[in-house]
C-alpha cells in the first residue's frame, strides 16, 4: 500500500509555521520588484514571522507525526518554533534601521531570513534525518548569504566564505554520518533506529559524525574556531540571529537525536563532559584579550554554547542511569536557549546601533562614558551582560541554575566546578564592559559625536528583550511550567 | 576475480586517481576537470551497483549542469594557477596527517563492520529491477518524502536569491 | 532608705569625677580657667568628700563587706539551665582594702588637683589637662571599687588610657607622643597576660566576681600547688601579675614608665607615682588568695619585685634628670611593694603603698615645684644651690626624701621595715631578697640624697641671669605642706609592736589579705631581738647611703665624675639604662617591623597572595592570548581544527569508556 | 496584609531608589535630602523590630512565606533573629551615617550615587532576611553590583582595578556557594533553611561525611571570602582604599558581616561535623589573620589601607569566635561584628573626612594635625581607642568575649589571638601619632578647617553609639542570646562543657585541675562519627 | 558481486582524500571543489548501503545531496565572485582580515 501522494490537512496544520514563513518569503520575493518602500517589507516580513509563531500553537494542537513520520508536531517543536518564530521576528525588527542605514536591500533580506526561519523550524521538528538535513542547509545556506550580505564589505564577504567553506566542510561530516547511520539500521528515522546494535562501530562513527557535523553548528569547541570570524564579520543583526536561531534549531536537534536513539544516548556523556570543558574554556579565555565588542560576545557565545553541553553531559548521563530522570536536564537546556537567544538578540542589537554606519564603532572603547551619554542603552547593555554573567534576577542567572542543578543531581560535581571557574572569568570580561560604560571618561571622538539614535523598532526589541530578561529572571514559572510539562519531555523519550 | 569485481577497482582506481588528481593539480580547471573523472566513475559505480536513476543524475546534473558552473566560474574569474602559499602552519604537515590519520580511522571502521551492515532484502544485494526501482524512486520522493521534496524548492529558491545578491552588480 | 545611703550609691563617687571630665572635656575649651578648675576641682573634691562618707559608714556599718550591683554590663545568658553563662556586672564593692586605696586615690587625687591649679597655669589646653585627670580619677575608682574582674580590667584599661593621653599632653613634642604611646603599648602587653589570666580562672570556676570566686577558693579546699607546679593557680597568678608587671612597671615591663616622665609632673605624681602604678600591686593583693595557692606565683612575684627594686635603683644612681630619677625610685619602690606581696606580707606591701603615695607624690610635687622655679629645667646638673631660693620646696622635698630612705620615724620606714622583715623570715630564698632589698634601701637613700644635694645644695650651675627662681604659690604648696605631714607620721598606723605601737593597719587589713605570721622565732635567735637587729641594719643602710652622697656630692664634688670615669663601662650601662629600650628596640620591635614591611606585606600580601590572584587572572589573559593563535583568519587552519575535532570526538566514543564519576553522595 | 515588615524593610530602599530616579538629576540639593530621608525613614523601620520581636523568641520571628517558583521550589521566605535583627539596623544606621558622610564630597553623577546606596542596602537587607537559601544568594549577588559601582565610579585613582577585583574575588566565591546550595537542594528536596535544618537533623546519613566537607567548604570559602579571611583578603585593602568614605564604611561595616553572619547561619547550622572538622584549620586561619592582618596594618603608610588591614584583624577575632562553637565566644562574635561596624565605620568616617581636606590617605603627608582640628583628633582617637578594644566602648565586649569562650576550649587559640590586642594598640597608636601629633610639617595642613556641623552630627551619633554598645551590651545580648544559643545547639548537640554549675568544685582526690585540657572538641566529633 | 564494504571503503577514501584537498588546497574554488568531492562519497556510501538493504531511500538521499549540491554550488559561486571581486585573489590564504 503506497503512502497518499496528497498530504492531509493535518500535516499542513503541523507545519503551519514553516509554510507560513516560506509563503511571506516568497511572497516578499514576489512583490519586491514592485514596491519600494522598504518598510513595506519589515512590516510584511514581521507580520510573516508573527503570524508562523503564533500559529505554531495550531500546529501544536495537532501533535503528532506528519508527513509519514518525518516530522513530529509535539511540544517539544513547538518550543523551538515560539524561540526561532520570535527571534525571526526581533531580528526583522532590528534589521529595519540597519538596512536602511547601510543602504541594503531589504526585501532579499527578510526572505531570506524567513527561509532561514523555516529552515530551523523543520530541523525543530524533524523525526528523520533526510528531512533534518534539508532543514539545516536551508537555514545554513540563508545564513550563508545573509553573513555576506553587506557585499561592500570586505570583512563581511570574507565571513561568509568562511561560514560557507567551513560549514559545507562540516555538512560533509554530518551527511556522511548520516550515511553510516543509515548502513547501520537501515533507516534514517529517529524512532525506528532502535533496532541497530547499539555496541556497532558503524553506528558509533555514525553518530560521531553527526555529532561532529552539529557540533560546528553550535560551535563547540574545537570546532568553534569559525564562530569569532563569522560573527564579527557578519551584519550585526545577522549576527545577532546566527547566535540564537541556528544554535538553537541545532541543539533541538541534537536533543532529538541523543534522547530517542538509544545507541546515542548510552555513555555518551564523556564526549559532552570533554566539548563542554573546552568550549566553555575556549570561549571564555578568548573573551578575555578582545577588544571589539562584537567578537567578545561572538566569544560569549562559545562560553555559553559550553554551558548548554554542561546540560547535555547532564542529560547524556541522566539516560546512561536507568533510575534518573533526565527531565530537569532538558528543561535546563531549553530554558537556556530562550534566556540566551533573548539577551543576546538585545546586546547584538545594542551593538548594531552603536557600531553606526559601516559599523566603525566596534571596540569596547567606543562604549566608554555611555552610561553618561546614554544612561537608558548602557542600563539596558548592563542588563544584558549581567543576564550574560548570570547575575540573580536575570534571565541568564536561573538559565545558569538549571544547568548547575542538572549537572549536580547527575553527579556531574565537578563539571559544574569547572563550569563554576567559567563563571568567573566570564564575569571578568562581562563586568570590564559594564566598568568601561559607567567608569571611563569617553574618547574625544565619541564625546564629540551625536547621540546614538535608537529608533522605535529598536526600542521595540530592546524593550521586548530587556524585559523578557527580567520577566524571566524574576517570574520563570510560566516557562518553566511549559518545559517542563511532561509531553515535551516524555515526547522525546 | 569477477567481471564485477574488476570493474569495480578500474572505477574505484579511477575515482581515487581523480581525486589525488583533483588535490596536486596546479590549476583549478585541472582539478575541475579531475573532479569530472571522479564523478564518471562513481556514476558507473553507481550503474555496477544497478541505481541507474541516480548514476544518470549523477552524469546529468552533477557532472554536467554543476561542475559546468564550476568551470564557467573559473573562466569567469580568469582563475589562474593556484599561489602556493603556505601560511597556515596547522594545514601543513600535521594538517595533513591529521585528515590521514582521520581517513584512515573511518576507513578502517566501516572496514571492519562489514557484517554490522543491516541487510533487509537478502545477501544477494540485487535491487528489484530497474525499471521498477525509477518508478519506486519516484513514488518514494513523492509520497514518502514528499515534505523534504517540497522543502528543496524552497531551498532551491534560497540558492537563487543567495546567487543574485551576492552577484549582483548594482550599477 | 538604708541608713547607709553613700554605700548604696557608691556609684556617685565615681560619677563625679567623669560628669567633671566630660564638662570640661566638652564644654571647657572656651571656658576661663577658673570655671574648668571649679568643675575638676568640685568634682575630685565632692568625690573625695562621698568617699569620706562612705568610709565613715563603713566603719559605721562595723566594716561590713559591702557589695552593690548597679547593672548587667555584659551578660550571656544561660538559656538551658537559667542565670548566665557569663555575667560581667558594674557591681562595686567596698571592703578594707578598697578604703585604703579610695582613701589614697580621692585625698592624694584631689591635692595633686589643687597643685595642678597651680602647676598647669599658664599652659595651653588647661582645660584638657583637668578633663583628662577627672578622667583618671573615674578609671582609678572603677579600678579599685570594682567588684569583679572585669569591671576592674575597665578601670585597669581605663587608667592606662589616662596616662596615655596625660603623657601625650604635650602632643607637639614627638618624644612625648612617644612616652604615652609606649606606655599604652607596654601597658597593653601586660594586659595581653591579665586577660589570659582572667580567662583561665573564669575557665576553672566559672566567675571573675571576687566575692564569688574567692569563696570558691577559700571555701572548697583547692589543693596548694608546690613549686614548679602549673595548675590553674600558678599559671592564672602568673598571668595576672603580668598584667601587674605592665601597670606597675616591674621587670621587664617596667621602660615605659620613665619615659612617661614626659608628661606634666602633676601627672607623673598622680598616676606615674602614687595611684596608677600601684594598681597592680592591689590587683595582686586583691589576688592574694589565689597567689596564696601558688608558691611558684608568690616566688615569682617576689623575686620579680626584689629584682626590680634592685635593677631601677642601680639604674637611678646616675640619672641627672630630676623626673627620670624619681621615676626610677617609683620602679624600685613598686618592685618593693611587690616583694612585699610575695612573700606574703601583703599588708606591708599595701602599706607601703599608701606610704609610697605620700612621699613619692610629695616627691614629684616638689620635683615639679622645683622645675617650676627653675622655668622647666629638669637636669639637675644645672640646679644647685636651691635650699634657701625655695625654702617651702626645700623643706617638703627633704621630708620626703627621709621618708623614702626610711629613716625613722617618717613614714617610708615602717613600711620599708615591715617588708624587709618580711623578707627575711620568708623560707623561699628569703635570706637573698633581704639581702638584696637591704642594698636597694642603701641605694635608695643615696641617690635620693644625691638629688637633694645636687639639687638644693652646693653651687648654683645654672644661669642667673635667664632663670628667675621663684617660690611657687601656695596653691602648689598647700598640698606639699599636708603630704608632707601625711609623710611623717602616716607611718604610724603601722608602727610594729617593736616600738609599742599596735599594728592598725594589718589589722585592719587583716580581713582582705592573708597574714604573713611573724614566727616567734626566726633564726633561733628571739622574734624581738631579731627585728631589732633588723631595724638597726636598715636604719643604718640608710644612713650609710646619706652620708656616701654627702660626700660625694657635697664634700667630694669631683668625685661622681671620676668614679663615673674609672667605672666606664659599669656606669654608661646604668646611664643608658642598662640598654634596655634598645634592646627591645632591636631585638623586638625592628624585626617585627622589618619583617611586616618587607615580608608580610611586600612579599606576602603583595607577592604571594596577590600575586597569586593576579598570576591567576594573568594565566588566564595568557592562556587567552596564546588561544588567540589558533584564530589566524586562515580557513585552512581552521578545517584542520574541525579535523582534529573531528578525531577528538571520535577518539572520546571509540575508546572512553570510563564509568561516570559518582562524588560525594550516599542518597 | 499579604507583606509584612520585613518586605517593607527590604524593598522600602528600592522603592525610594526609584522614586529617586524620577528627580531631576541636576537638582543635588533634593536628592540627598530625598536619600536621606528615605534611608532614615528606613532606620526607623528598622527599630520598629526590636519592639516586634520578643526577647527570647526561638526561632525566627516575623515570617512571611510566598511561593515564587514552582521548580525547584523556590520561595520568597524571609525572618528574623536575634542574629539578623542587628545586623539590620546596623545597615539600617550606617546607610544614613553613609549618605549623611557624601553629603558634599560626591559632586558628579549624584543621583546614582545615591540610587546606588539605596539599591545596597536592599541588597544586604534581604541576604540577612533571606530564610530561603535561594532567596540569600539573590540577595547576595544582587548587593555586588551597587558595590562595585560604588567603588568603580565614585572611587579613587585606582578604582576600576579595585572594583573588578572585588566583583571577580566575590564572584569566584558565591559560584561555587551556588553549586554547594544546589547541591544541598538535591539532596534535601528544598531551598527553605528551617527545612533544609529539619532534613539535614532527621536523617544523618543524607550526606556523606566528604560530601558535607564539600559542600561546608563551598559554602564557607565564599563566606571567607567576604570576611575576609587570610589568605583571601586582598581584595579588601584594594576595595577599601579606592571605595569613596561611604563606600568603605557601608563595606567594612555591614558587607564583610555578611561572611561571618552566613558561617554562623549556614556553615555552622547545616555541616557541624565538618565545621567541626574544620575549626581548628579555620581558627589557625583566622588567627593568622588576626595577627598578620595587624602586623600588616602596622606598617602601611596609607591611612586608609590601614584600617582596612584592621578590619582583617577584627575579623579574624570573629571567625575565631564563631569556630569556638561556644555560646559566650559566638555571641562575642555577633556583638564583634556590630562593634565593628561601628567602630571601623568610624574610622572610616574620619579617614574621608581628612580625605576630604587634603586629598590624600599618605600619612606622611599628615602630621601634628591635632593643632587644627582639635576636633577630629579627638573623635578619631575615640573610634580609635573604641577599634582596639578599649573597655567600656563597643569593641572591648565582643573581643572580649570571643576571647574569653574560645579560652574555654581552646586556650592556645585565644592566647594567639590575644596578642591581636596588644598589635591593634600599636598601630592604631602608632598611626593616630603620625597623624595628629607633633609639629605640623606641611604648612598647608595648617589651615585646614576642624569639623563642620554636618560631620560633627554623624561623628556625634558615631560616638554615642559606640559608648552605649560599649556600656549597654546587655542590651543587645540578651537578644541575640537565643539565636546564637540555637546555633551552638544545631553545631554542638551534646554541650559537654557549659554546665550551670555557678562554679566548678575542685578535682576529687586531689588529682589536678591541668591547664592543658583535652581536646574535647575532637571527642565530640568522634562521637558524632560512631553515630552514623 | 562486489562486496559493499568494498564501496565503504572506497568511499571513506574518497572522503578522506576530500578531507585532504580541503585542507591541501589554496584556491578557494578548488577547495569547494574538494566538498564537492567529500559530498561525492557520501553519495557513494549511500548507494551502497541502498544496495546493501535493498532499500531505495538511499537512493532518494543521494538525489537530495545533489540538490543541495547545487544549491550549495549557487551560493558558494555566488560568494567566491564576491570574494574575488573585492579582493582580486583566490587564495583562501590572503582572506584573513578576521582574525584572532
Amino acid at each position: 500500500m503506497l503512502p497518499s501522494a496528497i498530504p492531509t490537512p493535518e500535516d499542513f496544520y503541523r507545519v503551519l509555521p514553516e509554510v507560513l514563513w516560506c509563503g511571506f518569503g516568497t511572497l516578499i520575493m514576489l512583490l519586491q520588484p514592485f514596491v519600494k518602500n522598504r518598510h513595506f517589507f519589515t512590516f510584511l516580513a514581521l507580520t510573516g514571522a508573527l503570524l508562523g509563531t503564533g500559529l505554531s500553537v495550531i500546529s501544536g494542537a495537532f501533535a503528532g507525526p506528519g508527513f509519514h513520520g518525518l516530522i513530529e508536531s509535539d511540544a517539544f517543536s513547538v518550543f523551538f518554533h515560539l524561540l526561532v518564530g520570535t527571534v525571526a521576528a526581533l531580528v526583522v525588527l532590528a534589521a529595519d534601521p540597519y538596512l536602511e542605514r547601510e543602504n541594503l536591500a531589504a526585501a532579499e533580506f527578510y526572505a531570506l531570513l524567513l527561509f532561514a526561519t523555516a529552515g530551523m523550524g523543520v530541523l525543530a521538528g524533524a523525526q528523520e534525518l533526510l528531512t533534518a538535513f534539508v532543514g539545516l542547509e536551508m537555514s545554513s545556506i540563508a545564513s550563508y548569504v545573509l553573513a555576506g550580505y553587506r557585499r561592500d564589505s570586505l570583512k563581511s564577504g570574507e565571513s561568509a566564505m568562511k561560514y560557507f567553506l567551513l560549514g559545507s566542510f562540516a555538512t560533509a561530516f554530518f551527511l556522511y554520518g548520516i550515511a553510516m547511520v543509515y548502513g547501520a539500521t537501515g533507516t534514517t528515522l529517529l524512532n525506528q533506529m532502535g533496532a541497530g546494535n547499539p555496541q556497532s562501530n558503524l553506528l558509533k562513527l555514525g553518530l560521531a559524525m553527526i555529532l561532529i557535523g552539529l557540533c560546528f553548528k553550535v560551535a563547540a569547541a574545537p570546532f568553534q574556531i569559525w564562530t569569532p570570524d563569522v560573527y564579527e564579520g557578519a551584519p550585526t543583526p545577522v549576527t545577532a540571529l546566527f547566535s540564537a536561531g541556528p544554535k538553537a534549531g541545532a541543539f533541538a536537534l541534537m536533543l532529538r537525536i541523543f534522547a530517542t536513539v538509544p545507541a546515542a544516548t548510552h555513555l555518551w556523556f564523556w564526549a559532552f563532559w570533554i566539548l563542554a570543558v573546552l568550549t566553555m574554556f575556549a570561549g571564555n579565555l578568548g573573551a578575555l584579550v578582545q577588544t571589539n565588542l562584537k567578537r567578545l560576545l561572538a566569544y560569549s557565545s562559545i562560553a555559553h554554547a559550553g554551558y548548554i553541553l554542561v546540560a547535555f553531559a547532564a542529560v547524556t548521563y541522566m539516560t546512561s542511569d536507568l533510575n534518573g530522570s533526565a527531565g530537569p536536564a532538558y528543561a535546563a537546556v531549553l530554558f537556556y536557549l530562550v534566556s540566551y537567544a533573548m539577551v543576546k538578540i538585545g546586546a547584538f542589537t545594542i551593538v548594531s546601533q552603536i557600531g553606526g554606519a559601516g559599523e566603525k564603532h566596534l571596540s569596547i572603547d567606543d562604549y566608554a562614558g555611555l552610561g553618561q551619554r546614554q544612561p537608558w542603552v548602557a542600563a539596558t547593555l548592563s542588563l544584558f551582560l549581567l543576564s550574560l554573567l548570570g547575575l540573580p534576577i536575570t534571565a541568564g542567572f536561573f538559565g545558569k541554575l538549571y544547568i548547575f542543578k542538572a549537572a549536580v543531581e547527575s553527579h556531574l560535581i565537578w563539571l559544574a566546578v569547572i563550569m563554576a571557574v567559567n563563571s568567573v572569568i566570564g564575569a571578568y570580561y562581562y563586568f570590564r564592559v559594564i566598568v568601561v560604560m559607567y567608569m571611563r571618561e569617553p574618547s574625544a571622538e565619541m564625546a564629540a559625536a551625536p547621540l546614538v539614535r535608537f529608533p522605535i523598532t529598536v526600542v521595540l526589541v530592546l524593550l521586548f528583550t530587556a524585559l523578557g530578561t527580567v520577566w524571566l529572571g524574576v517570574a520563570p514559572n510560566q516557562v518553566l511550567n511549559f518545559i517542563l510539562q511532561p509531553t515535551l519531555i516524555g515526547g522525546l523519550r | 576475480m569477477s567481471a564485477q569485481l574488476l570493474v569495480f577497482f578500474i572505477l574505484a582506481a579511477l575515482s581515487v586517481i581523480g581525486a589525488l588528481s583533483l588535490i596536486f593539480q596546479k590549476h583549478p580547471i585541472h582539478s575541475a576537470l579531475s573532479l569530472i573523472v571522479v564523478m564518471v566513475a562513481l556514476a558507473g559505480l553507481y550503474l555496477l551497483m544497478g541505481a541507474e536513476f541516480v548514476a544518470a543524475v549523477q552524469i546529468i546534473v552533477y557532472g554536467g549542469a554543476i561542475m559546468v558552473l564550476f568551470v564557467f566560474v573559473i573562466m569567469l574569474l580568469n582563475a589562474g594557477l593556484e599561489e602556493h602559499t603556505s601560511i597556515s602552519k596547522m594545514a601543513g604537515f600535521p594538517g595533513i596527517l591529521l585528515a590521514l590519520a582521520l581517513t584512515g580511522f573511518v576507513a578502517a571502521t566501516v572496514a571492519r563492520s562489514a557484517g554490522l551492515f543491516v541487510q533487509v532484502a537478502g545477501d544477494n544485494g540485487k535491487i528489484p529491477g530497474t525499471l521498477s526501482s525509477t518508478r519506486e524512486l519516484s513514488n518514494m520522493i513523492f509520497r514518502n518524502f514528499a515534505y523534504p521534496f517540497e522543502l528543496t524548492s524552497i531551498l532551491i529558491l534560497i540558492a537563487i536569491l543567495g546567487a543574485i545578491v551576492l552577484a549582483h552588480r548594482e550599477n | 532608705m538604708s541608713n547607709s545611703p553613700m554605700l548604696d550609691y557608691l556609684w556617685i563617687i565615681l560619677l563625679l569625677p567623669l560628669l567633671g571630665s566630660a564638662i570640661n572635656g566638652l564644654l571647657g575649651a572656651k571656658w576661663p580657667n577658673k570655671v574648668v578648675n571649679t568643675v575638676a576641682l568640685g568634682a575630685t573634691g565632692l568625690s573625695f568628700v562621698c568617699a569620706l562618707e562612705a568610709v565613715r559608714e563603713f566603719f559605721a556599718n562595723g566594716q561590713a563587706f559591702v557589695h552593690r550591683e548597679y547593672f548587667d554590663w555584659i551578660v550571656i545568658p544561660d538559656l538551658v539551665h537559667g542565670g548566665s553563662l557569663f555575667r560581667a556586672g558594674f557591681d562595686l564593692q567596698m571592703d578594707q582594702l578598697t578604703v585604703v586605696m579610695l582613701m589614697v586615690v580621692t585625698g592624694v587625687g584631689f591635692l595633686i588637683h589643687i597643685y595642678s591649679t597651680g602647676y598647669m597655669a599658664h599652659e595651653n589646653g588647661y582645660y584638657r589637662f583637668f578633663s583628662y585627670l577627672n578622667l583618671f580619677m573615674f578609671f582609678m575608682l572603677i579600678l579599685i571599687l570594682a567588684a569583679n574582674y572585669v569591671l576592674l580590667f575597665v578601670g585597669w584599661e581605663g587608667v592606662g588610657l589616662a596616662s596615655y593621653l596625660l603623657i601625650g599632653f604635650y602632643f607637639l613634642r614627638n618624644s612625648a607622643a612617644d612616652a604615652g604611646k609606649k606606655a599604652f603599648i607596654v601597658n597593653r602587653i601586660g594586659d595581653f597576660g591579665f586577660m589570659l589570666g582572667m580567662f583561665l580562672l573564669f575557665r576553672t570556676f566559672k566567675s571573675l566576681d571576687f566575692q564569688t570566686l574567692f569563696a570558691n577558693v577559700s571555701q572548697r579546699n583547692w589543693p596548694h600547688e608546690p613549686w614548679g607546679y602549673f595548675g590553674t593557680f600558678t599559671v592564672a597568678c602568673l598571668l595576672l601579675f603580668m598584667g601587674a608587671c605592665g601597670k606597675s612597671a616591674q621587670l621587664p615591663l617596667y621602660v615605659w614608665l620613665p619615659d612617661a616622665m614626659e608628661g606634666p609632673t602633676p601627672v607623673s605624681a598622680l598616676i606615674h607615682a602614687a595611684t596608677m602604678v600601684t594598681a597592680g600591686v592591689y590587683v595582686v593583693a586583691r589576688s592574694n588568695i589565689l597567689f596564696l595557692h601558688s608558691t611558684t606565683a608568690m616566688t615569682v612575684v617576689a623575686i620579680v619585685g626584689c629584682a626590680t627594686a634592685f635593677f631601677a635603683a642601680t639604674i637611678g644612681l646616675v640619672q641627672t634628670d630630676i623626673k627620670k630619677v624619681l621615676a626610677y625610685s617609683t620602679v624600685s619602690q613598686l618592685g618593693y611593694m611587690f616583694l612585699g606581696c610575695g612573700v606574703g606580707a601583703f599588708s606591708a606591701g599595701i602599706f607601703h603603698l599608701m606610704t609610697h603615695a605620700f612621699f613619692k607624690a610629695l616627691l614629684f610635687l616638689s620635683a615639679g615645684s622645683v622645675i617650676h622655679a627653675m622655668g622647666g629645667e629638669q637636669d639637675m646638673m644645672k640646679m644647685g644651690g636651691l635650699r634657701t631660693k625655695i625654702k617651702w620646696t626645700f623643706a617638703t622635698m627633704l621630708t620626703a626624701t627621709i621618708a623614702i630612705a626610711g629613716i625613722p620615724p617618717f613614714a617610708g620606714f615602717f613600711s620599708k621595715d615591715a617588708i624587709l622583715l618580711g623578707a627575711y623570715i620568708n623560707p623561699n630564698g628569703g635570706h637573698v631578697l633581704y639581702g638584696l632589698g637591704l642594698f636597694t634601701a642603701l641605694m635608695t637613700s643615696f641617690y635620693m640624697f644625691r638629688l637633694v644635694f645636687l639639687t638644693f645644695f652646693g653651687k648654683e650651675r645654672y644661669d642667673e641671669h635667664h632663670v628667675h627662681v621663684h617660690e611657687s604659690p601656695w596653691s602648689m604648696l598647700g598640698p606639699l605642706v599636708i603630704l608632707a605631714l601625711l609623710s611623717i607620721v602616716g607611718g604610724w598606723l603601722a608602727a610594729p609592736q617593736l616600738f609599742g605601737g599596735v599594728d592598725y593597719f594589718r589589722a585592719f587589713l587583716n580581713p582582705v589579705v592573708g597574714q604573713l605570721e611573724i614566727p616567734e622565732v626566726i633564726d633561733g635567735v628571739a622574734e624581738h631581738s631579731m627585728e631589732w637587729l633588723l631595724v638597726g641594719v636598715a636604719v643604718f643602710s640608710a644612713l650609710l647611703g646619706l652620708v656616701v652622697a654627702y660626700w660625694m656630692y657635697l664634700k667630694q664634688p669631683g668625685k661622681p665624675a671620676s668614679l663615673a670615669k674609672s667605672a666606664g663601662p659599669i656606669y654608661t650601662t646604668l646611664l643608658h639604662k642598662y640598654y634596655v629600650d634598645e634592646l627591645y628596640a632591636a631585638v623586638i620591635v625592628a624585626p617585627l617591623m622589618w619583617i611586616s614591611r618587607n615580608v608580610l606585606w611586600k612579599v606576602v600580601d603583595v607577592e604571594i597572595v596577590d600575586g597569586a590572584v593576579n598570576g591567576l587572572a594573568h594565566g588566564a589573559s595568557a592562556v587567552g592570548d596564546a588561544s588567540r593563535h589558533t584564530q589566524s583568519g586562515n580557513t585552512r587552519s581552521y578545517a584542520v581544527w574541525v579535523v582534529v575535532g573531528a578525531i577528538l570526538v571520535i577518539a572520546v566514543v571509540f575508546w572512553v569508556h570510563l564509568q561516570p564519576p559518582v562524588v560525594g553522595m550516599v542518597r | 496584609m499579604p507583606f509584612g515588615l520585613l518586605t517593607v524593610l527590604i524593598f522600602f530602599p528600592a522603592l525610594g531608589a526609584l522614586a529617586l530616579l524620577l528627580l531631576r538629576a541636576d537638582d543635588h540639593l533634593w536628592i540627598r535630602r530625598f536619600a536621606m530621608l528615605i534611608s532614615v525613614i528606613e532606620f526607623i523601620f528598622s527599630l520598629l523590630l526590636l519592639a516586634k520581636v520578643p526577647v527570647s523568641a526561638k526561632g525566627y520571628s516575623l515570617d512571611e512565606f510566598h511561593t515564587w517558583i514552582h521548580i525547584p521550589p523556590i520561595n520568597y521566605h524571609v525572618g528574623v533573629d536575634g542574629l539578623s535583627m542587628f545586623l539590620v539596623i546596623l545597615t539600617a544606621f550606617l546607610t544614613p551615617i553613609s549618605i549623611l558622610a557624601s553629603w558634599s564630597s560626591i559632586n558628579h553623577r549624584v543621583k546614582e550615587f545615591f540610587i546606588m546606596m539605596l539599591m545596597l542596602e536592599v541588597g544586604v537587607v534581604g541576604v540577612f532576611l533571606s530564610l530561603d537559601l535561594f532567596l540569600f544568594f539573590l540577595f547576595w549577588e544582587v548587593m555586588l553590583i551597587p558595590m562595585a559601582f560604588l567603588i568603580g565610579i565614585w572611587g579613587h585613582d585606582r578604582r576600576i582595578y579595585a572594583a573588578v577585583k572585588f566583583v571577580i574575588y566575590t564572584m569566584a566565591g558565591s559560584i561555587l556557594m551556588l553549586v554547594g546550595i544546589i547541591w544541598l537542594y538535591h539532596a534535601t528536596g528544598t531551598f527553605d533553611l528551617p527545612r533544609i535544618q529539619e532534613v539535614l537533623a532527621s536523617d544523618l546519613n543524607l550526606v556523606d561525611q566528604r560530601g558535607e566537607m564539600l559542600l561546608f567548604l563551598a559554602f564557607f570559602v565564599a563566606f571567607a571570602i567576604k570576611v575576609p579571611l587570610f589568605p583571601l583578603h586582598t581584595w579588601l585593602p584594594d576595595a577599601h582604599v579606592e571605595a569613596p568614605t561611604a563606600g568603605s564604611v557601608m563595606l567594612a561595616g555591614i558587607l564583610l558581616k555578611m561572611g561571618t553572619y552566613g558561617m554562623m547561619r549556614f556553615c555552622l547550622p547545616l555541616f557541624p561535623d565538618s565545621a567541626h572538622r574544620a575549626a581548628p584549620y579555620i581558627a589557625v586561619l583566622a588567627i593568622i589573620g588576626i595577627i598578620y592582618g595587624a602586623l600588616v596594618a602596622m606598617v602601611q603608610p596609607n591611612l586608609k589601607k590601614l584600617v582596612a588591614y584592621s578590619s582583617v584583624s577584627h575579623l579574624g577575632f570573629v571567625v575565631l569566635g564563631i569556630f569556638a562553637f561556644q555560646n559566650i565566644s559566638m555571641q562575642g562574635a555577633v556583638y564583634q561584628m556590630l562593634a565593628h561596624g561601628i567602630s571601623t565605620g568610624a574610622l572610616f568616617l574620619l579617614v574621608g573626612m581628612l580625605y576630604d581636606r587634603k586629598h590624600t590617605f599618605e600619612i606622611s603627608e599628615y602630621g601634628g594635625l591635632g593643632t587644627p582640628m582639635p576636633k577630629l583628633a579627638a573623635f578619631f582617637l575615640f573610634a580609635a581607642l573604641s577599634s582596639l578594644g578599649l573597655p567600656i566602648l563597643n569593641g572591648f565586649v565582643g573581643e572580649y568575649l570571643i576571647l574569653l569562650g574560645t579560652y574555654q576550649t581552646h586556650w592556645q587559640w585565644a592566647s594567639w589571638a590575644a596578642l591581636g590586642v596588644i598589635l591593634s594598640a600599636c598601630y592604631l597608636l602608632w598611626s593616630y601619632q603620625r597623624v595628629f601629633f607633633g609639629e605640623i610639617t606641611h604648612e598647608k595642613n595648617k589651615t585646614l578647617p576642624d569639623v563642620s556641623a554636618r560631620e560633627r552630627w554623624i561623628l556625634v551619633t558615631m560616638a554615642i553609639v559606640t559608648l552605649w554598645m560599649g556600656v549597654g551590651s546587655a542590651y543587645i545580648t540578651r537578644r541575640t542570646a537565643v539565636s546564637s544559643q540555637t546555633v551552638i545547639d544545631q553545631v554542638n548537640p551534646e554541650r559537654l562543657y557549659e554546665g550551670t554549675a555557678p562554679a566548678a568544685a575542685p578535682p576529687a582526690n586531689g588529682a589536678h585541675a591541668s591547664v592543658l585540657a583535652p581536646g574535647l572538641v575532637k571527642k565530640i566529633s568522634m562521637e558524632r562519627r560512631a553515630l552514623r | 558481486m562486489v562486496p559493499t564494504t568494498y564501496y565503504i571503503a572506497l568511499s571513506a577514501v574518497l572522503f578522506g582524500l576530500g578531507v585532504l584537498a580541503f585542507i591541501f588546497k589554496r584556491n578557494i574554488i578548488t577547495i569547494f571543489m574538494s566538498i564537492e568531492l567529500m559530498l561525492n562519497a557520501v553519495n557513494l556510501a549511500f548507494v551502497a548501503f541502498s544496495q546493501r538493504t535493498g532499500k531505495l531511500d538511499g537512493q532518494i538521499f543521494v538525489l537530495f545531496v545533489i540538490i543541495v549540491a547545487a544549491a550549495e554550488a549557487a551560493v558558494g559561486l555566488g560568494i567566491i565572485i564576491l570574494i574575488a571581486r573585492n579582493r582580486q585573489s583566490l587564495n583562501v590564504e590572503r582572506v584573513d582580515l578576521l582574525k584572532l
